[in-house]
């Protein structure tokens, strides 16, 4: 049932993006959870990791996700100030703003790192927000930037 | 350590435009030519070429010694994918392409190197990649005509025109032409195929005498010293200054400590043999935590010793070739080059010597 | 080579005094071989050795690194010459609890700038005179005005091209990376009991000189780095394969700097970004 | 101390105590007008006399300023002092005729007749009050500091006023004349250029006003008064102090401070309540534009016995009962655009109650409620509205109101009645809004300090909206009430009980339970950099110093202290070396979940 019920929504044909995102236990994991309690449908493409805060996420968490072939990454925690751990939240937020800039100037994409605040009564922000980065990346196509390091072919 | 009789051998002439000729011609048959270019401002690689317009001559050493190209720094030994039924599907293939390779312009102390290297690779066992891609590459070295005061080739057996495991050894011209020598089968296959542009030399040519380059230490000496000085303070005061840094090691033609990593995700990896170093500290330490060579003057200690004590006793020759890699990358001034001249004369003025004196 | 013949003698004058009255245990400066290119580190342990000491325009090393070696601070209390550059990088080491200040005594030595063209390093650097050593030796020097907009150029440059192009630019530079972490063994800050690459349970960082691995241990790297690194460059001096670390190194310092205002090392008081915040931090991006 | 005799009574006072207070402390009433305890008596209206039998000089002397001295006998009520004071009041009778104190103690005084001619006879003002005892002008000088007002001109012309009667910004508008004046004499609009401002009565919706010191509400706990400072003359001038002067406890001591208190505590239970939403949004209902128009809690405040108007109902227009009167509901309640989507749950009970209260007030009035659901959903809820309808307490009219605008004294309530399909117009006397409650102003700050969630509307997160509605996800601290949703009073109660227990619950043991994903360190790679220090927000991180079995220190590392530590990871992320763990959120853990991507 499971299995037909997939082959339903997914045609084949149509290249699926990957999409990894970190989300901070407390608020953006509860956001999602309250999509879905509140049966707001958003695309089945991301994959979410659970992390307790967003301060939790070592931005080499970003690259790992490339590596393994993650079209986008998002990074969603508490909005400011809201921190279930007070703080945890601004850390991330210097960690990993100065990391997509460090990205960005090694010529990565920034487009596909994306970092957002969804509280846990934001269950429609969550929604859009989803369905927004997955527009985007499926308008960006497949990572190719990175796809083609993964090979891992010969060095120097 | 010239191993062949230059008389026995043959001297051809090659008259102006054989590089390009001899690229075309070997790209017309096929095989893969690798040359020295400039990659980037003032550094000169080997490298894969379709044109001898890429190809330059100006160059001293090129940057990274010529073991790369038979030692790669990485290469997948094997890769292993898991299947649906729970299964691990294990392919050691593919090993080394088939493809010759002619390589131009390799120097004579990083060819040399290989013997060394040879020697290990087949030692207790066969490392067939190894041996597949030495196996399919011709190594045509160009005569050194520029040592520096970093290199030290006399200092252990070698010459600016040794022709140690080169299977032709060029001596370029002025005017665009060359003198070969011939060393090997292979070189004279290499020479075979280029008969339109290359013709046997006239009786008693002579190859060019070779660059002076001075001898700075007798591995002999350093040896006889190295014998009875495992435990020293010596190697305590040469590891202060050394950062462990490695850079020596990875740049030496004849180093060859590799590590076996494997890079895998659920799904599938690979196992892969990777340059290593053994001044690294995790190069020796064990899961436990334990480490045999704990500190950095036992590492710096087993550099010396391989190279100058280990290697000469398991194989006869030394494991250096002089190519002055080391001494030019090191960054707190310390290299093979002052370890050795130190450890000479500590040899000649005997254990009393002041160490941190010489050494500082 | 301009030995600076002032300050080298009374550098030597002052190590001798400090070994000969037992005030350190060793004393770390530079000395020079005939015939050698650059003025290399060297450890003074004997009052009379110390006339081998020099000062000299190609002392490039940054000799903090050697402060958290185990062998090193087993020789006592640790006299280190240390020009305005390499004070910052002592002040990070103060920071992060590696070297107490009472362990060290800091023979400040002004300095106008090393290499011949001066380092990129010594044209922006405002630290020619280093401040709260415990000695200087020799004359202040004037410090000259800093073109703060040329603090950052090897990054500027680079940020004025496209994505595409960095990437062209970056992915070749790091091909060449073979892993020999040399730039990690020079730097003064990476004094890591294990580095995050040989961490393996679980494995970070690929340690295969792929390019997927040298992407990865180079963000690593300069992340590690961030709001810490004080400009040495010996990273890029001892990258055996010209890889331009400082580049990265200098965007990040530059952001730190625009961001929060941030010098790293000026102080062994201040904090690092990282460990702090502030609630109105830049929030440019974030959706 | 002095002891002296009144009325053939010994009493002991301190040195420096008046007749007055000897004669007080003896429960004896010697009438007083120009006295005021606070002020420096000045003896200026005669009425306190008393006669000095023996002791000092013999003769009549006024109680208020007169010390007491040893061995005085004093007569209060001797035929010379009735006859002293009946003289006094006939005199101030004919100045003032118009002060009503005046007259009664003339009567109480046996007074029928006056020998002297009134001075109303010459000014025609038989409403002057003033008996020029100056009591307000001492007051004002000597107490409040100000100066304000002062005597002005001579003989018959001698009036209180304002210096060179020019009013000056010197009046603080404070009002304590008026406050003082023993015949109500005084309008401190006469003195003050500004108006002056009365401070709206909170606990009763600003409808009436209060004084700087006050008890909050009734049955405020502790039951005591406070000083509003930012309208305390003392506070604002220096100056007053008149409390201070006569709390016969000695309780007011202007330098106590606000401060704050520190305490330890195993749990916090957030019970911070609700405000409700200013309806003046909504200009269509014409709140703050019509003062007929009240909330809801305003009418409460209305009805109650303890409100402004001792709960008599009146209009706030023109103090009439209100004959008609309709409650509108759902004001900003279950309204998506510029309002709350949610329901506050307790309009429907009220606005029942309401009715109810509304008919015992005004018995021939009538009851108009409009309202979308009625919804009645707790014990004995559903009954006690049908018995409002059924009873013709209130008629109920389901619809919304469009307008609501003023059409003479009448304000005229438009709607639209849903079940007949009709529109209605009602002309009210009053009109009473069930604004939407919302969470406390401040409940934002209040969730960040305790590291508590907040939904949209500001209310506070529960840990699980079916398994856990009274916990929050941080550990030890609890909700009750409104400050989690509106709530009524039984369920308030009853989530109250629930978080005192969950909070006792967790007190009571020995040893806390703690989550087991916290930090651990890897103190074999541990740098001792103590960044992680920096990031953590729980002050769990200290440095432990490694040592061998000589008791030589090998290396100072991180430790996380176990209770202290809540697991967010921030120092993982933070160290370099990887030498931190968060359990179950373990760097291998992840990494497997992030290559899940590849499944």
């Amino acid at each position: 049932m499971i299995q037909k019920a997939k082959n339903e929504t997914t045609d084949p044909s149509e290249w699926q993006p990957r999409i990894v995102a970190f989300l901070c236990n407390w608020c953006s994991y509860a956001g999602a959870d309250l999509a879905g309690m509140s049966r707001l449908a958003y695309p089945a493409a991301i994959k979410i990791v659970r992390v307790p805060c967003s301060g939790r996420v070592d931005p080499m968490f970003v690259i790992k996700s490339f590596e393994q072939g993650a079209d986008l990454v998002l990074v969603s925690g508490c909005h400011p100030g809201d921190c279930h751990y007070t703080s945890g939240n601004y850390h991330a937020r210097r960690k990993l703003l100065a990391f997509r800039e460090l990205m960005t100037f090694f010529g990565i994409d920034p487009r596909r790192f994306k970092i957002s605040w969804v509280s846990a009564a934001e269950g429609a922000k969550w929604s859009n927000l989803v369905k927004e980065i997955t527009d985007e990346v499926k308008a960006l196509g497949p990572f190719e930037t990175y796809s083609e390091i993964l090979t891992g072919e010969t060095g120097p | 350590m010239r191993s062949t009789n230059v008389d026995e051998q043959t001297l051809y002439t090659a008259q102006a435009g054989w590089l390009k000729s001899a690229v075309d011609i070997l790209q017309g048959a096929g095989v893969d030519v690798m040359a020295p270019v400039e990659t980037e401002p003032g550094v000169v690689e080997l490298a894969t070429v379709k044109s001898s317009e890429a190809v330059t001559l100006d160059y001293q050493n090129v940057r990274l010694p010529l073991k790369r190209l038979f030692f790669p720094i990485t290469e997948v030994v094997l890769e292993f994918k898991s299947q649906p039924e729970g299964d691990v599907d294990v392919q050691s293939e593919p090993l080394v392409s088939e493809t010759e390779v002619v390589v131009l312009g390799a120097r004579p102390c990083g060819v040399a190197a290989l013997e060394a290297l040879d020697k290990v690779f087949h030692w207790d066992y066969d490392d067939v990649r190894y041996s597949a891609r030495r196996a399919r590459t011709t190594l045509i070295s160009f005569a050194c005509t520029r040592p520096d005061a970093q290199c030290f080739c006399t200092s252990v057996g070698g010459s600016p025109h040794n022709t140690t495991q080169s299977d032709v050894l060029v001596y370029l011209e002025e005017n665009g032409q060359a003198l070969m020598q011939v060393c090997s089968d292979k070189g004279a296959k290499f020479i075979e195929q280029l008969r339109d542009v290359v013709k046997p030399a006239p009786a008693g040519t002579q190859p060019p005498a070779p660059p002076e380059v001075k001898e700075k230490f007798d591995p002999a000496k350093a040896k006889a010293w190295l014998d009875e000085h495992f435990e020293s303070d010596f190697w305590t005061e040469v590891a202060l200054k050394c950062l462990g840094c490695g850079a020596c090691s990875y740049l030496c033609p004849t180093c060859h400590c590799f590590d076996i990593v494997d890079e895998a995700n659920w799904q599938a990896g690979q196992r892969r043999r990777n340059w290593d170093c053994c001044s690294h500290p995790m190069f020796t330490r064990h899961a436990s935590g334990h480490n045999p060579r704990p500190d950095q003057a036992s590492r710096c200690r087993q550099r010396i010793m391989h190279k100058f004590k280990y290697f000469p006793e398991r194989f006869g020759q030394v494991a250096c070739v002089g190519c002055g890699r080391c001494v030019r990358a090191c960054c707190v001034g310390q290299n093979l080059v002052s370890i050795l001249t130190d450890i000479e004369s500590k040899a000649k003025g005997g254990d009393k010597a002041d160490v941190a004196s010489t050494l500082n | 080579m301009n030995v600076n013949s002032t300050v080298t003698e009374s550098l030597q004058s002052a190590a001798a005094t400090l070994l000969s009255e037992g005030k350190v245990g060793v004393v770390i400066g530079y000395g020079r071989d005939a015939g050698a290119s650059i003025s290399h580190p060297m450890f003074i342990r004997k009052p009379e050795d110390a006339e081998r000491l020099v000062f000299d325009d190609c002392c490039f090393g940054n000799l903090a690194v050697y402060l958290p070696r185990d062998k090193v601070r087993s020789m006592g209390k640790i006299g280190i010459v240390v020009k305005g550059c390499d004070l910052r990088a002592i002040n990070v080491l103060l920071r992060e609890h590696v070297v107490k200040r009472d362990d060290l005594v800091l023979i400040g030595v002004p300095c106008t700038g090393q290499g011949d063209p001066l380092l990129h390093k010594c044209s922006v650097c405002e630290q020619h005179n280093p401040e709260g050593c415990d000695m200087v030796v020799g004359d202040p020097v004037e410090q000259p005005a800093i073109d703060a907009t040329q603090r950052y150029k090897d990054a500027a440059s680079l940020d004025d091209k496209s994505l595409e192009e960095r990437w062209a630019f970056w992915s070749g530079q790091l091909s060449k990376c073979i892993r020999c972490y040399a730039c990690r063994n020079v730097c003064p800050l990476c004094y890591c009991k294990r580095c995050i690459t040989e961490k393996t349970i679980p494995q970070w960082i690929d340690t295969s000189a792929h390019l997927r691995g040298n992407v990865a241990w180079n963000v690593a790297r300069a992340f590690h780095l961030t709001g810490r690194c004080v400009g040495c460059g010996e990273c890029e001096r001892a990258c055996p394969m010209d890889i331009p670390l400082g580049a990265i190194n200098q965007k990040m310092a530059q952001l730190m700097d625009e961001w929060y205002g941030f010098h790293s090392g000026l102080s062994p008081d201040e904090k690092a970004p990282f460990t702090t915040f502030k609630v109105d931090d830049p929030e440019t991006g974030i959706l | 101390m002095i002891t002296l005799t009144i009325d053939g009574q010994q009493v002991e006072v301190e040195p420096g105590k008046t007749i007055l207070d000897a004669a007080k402390s003896l429960g004896k009433v010697i009438p007083t007008l120009c006295y005021h305890p606070a002020v420096p008596a000045a003896g200026a209206c005669r009425i306190c006399v008393v006669e000095v039998v023996a002791g000092d000089r013999p003769g009549l002397v006024p109680a208020c300023a007169y010390p007491a001295k040893e061995g005085m006998d004093i007569q209060t009520q001797s035929d010379r002092v009735m006859q002293s004071r009946r003289m006094t009041l006939q005199l101030l009778l004919a100045r003032s005729p118009g002060a009503e104190v005046i007259q009664d103690m003339a009567r109480d005084h046996g007074i029928t007749e006056n020998p002297f001619p009134e001075r109303a006879k010459q000014t025609g003002d038989k409403s002057e009050k003033c008996i020029m005892c100056g009591l307000c002008v001492r007051l004002c000088q000597q107490i409040i500091g100000a100066s304000a007002i002062c005597f002005d001109g001579r003989g018959p012309d001698r009036k209180v006023s304002t210096p060179y009667n020019n009013q000056s910004d010197v009046c603080l508008g404070c009002g304590a004349c008026a406050f003082v004046c023993p015949t109500g004499a005084i309008d401190p609009a006469d003195y003050s250029p500004s108006p002056i401002e009365k401070i709206p009565n909170e606990f009763n919706c600003g409808l009436d006003s209060r004084t700087p010191i006050h008890i909050p509400f009734p049955q405020a706990v502790p039951n005591k008064p406070l000083i509003d400072r930012d309208n305390c003359i003392r506070f604002k001038t220096g100056g007053c102090g008149a409390c201070e002067t006569i709390c016969p406890a000695g309780a007011i001591n202007y330098d106590m401070e606000d401060e704050f208190v520190e305490e330890e505590v195993g749990a916090i239970i957030a019970a911070t309540g609700y405000e409700i939403m200013d309806p003046s949004i909504y200009e269509e209902y014409g709140y703050g534009r019509y003062p007929d128009v009240v909330t809801s809690l305003e009418f409460e405040r209305m009805v109650s016995a303890s409100g402004p108007t001792n709960g008599e109902l009146t209009r706030p227009s023109n103090g009439e009962p209100p004959k008609t009167i309709v409650f509108l509901q759902c004001i900003g309640s279950r309204r998506e655009v510029n309002g709350k989507p949610y329901c506050s749950n307790i309009c429907c009970m009220y606005t029942a109650k309401h009715a109810i209260l509304y008919k015992h007030k005004v018995h021939d009035g009538q009851a108009f409620v409009f309202f979308m659901d009625v919804r009645a959903a707790g014990k004995n809820y559903d009954q006690f509205v049908r018995r409002v309808v059924k009873e013709q307490i209130a008629t109920y009219v389901r619809g919304r109101v469009s307008k609501v605008f003023a059409r003479g004294d009448k304000l005229i309530v438009r709607g639209a009645d849903t079940l007949s399909g009709t529109q209605v117009e009602i002309a009210a006397d009053m009109v009473v809004l069930a604004a939407a409650l919302v969470p406390s102003s401040g409940i934002r700050e209040l969730s960040q300090k305790l590291r508590v969630g907040f939904d949209e509307h500001g209310f506070l997160l529960e840990a699980h909206p079916k398994l856990r509605p009274v916990d929050t996800n941080t550990a030890g601290v609890f909700l009750a009430g409104c400050c989690h949703s509106p709530k009524d009073i039984p369920e308030s109660v009853a989530q109250a009980g629930a978080a005192a227990s969950k909070a006792l619950g967790l007190v009571c043991h020995t040893r806390l339970s703690r989550e087991p994903t916290i930090g651990i360190v890897d103190e074999s790679s541990c740098n001792g950099c103590f960044e992680c220090e920096g990031v953590c927000a729980y002050g769990a991180i200290s440095a432990k110093e490694l040592k061998d079995k000589k008791g030589n220190t090998l290396a100072t590392v991180a430790n996380i202290n176990q209770g202290l530590c809540q697991g967010c990871g921030a120092c993982a992320a933070t160290c370099r070396s990887k030498s931190i763990e968060v359990q179950g959120y373990r760097d291998d853990q992840l990494f497997a979940a992030i290559n899940a991507i590849n499944r």
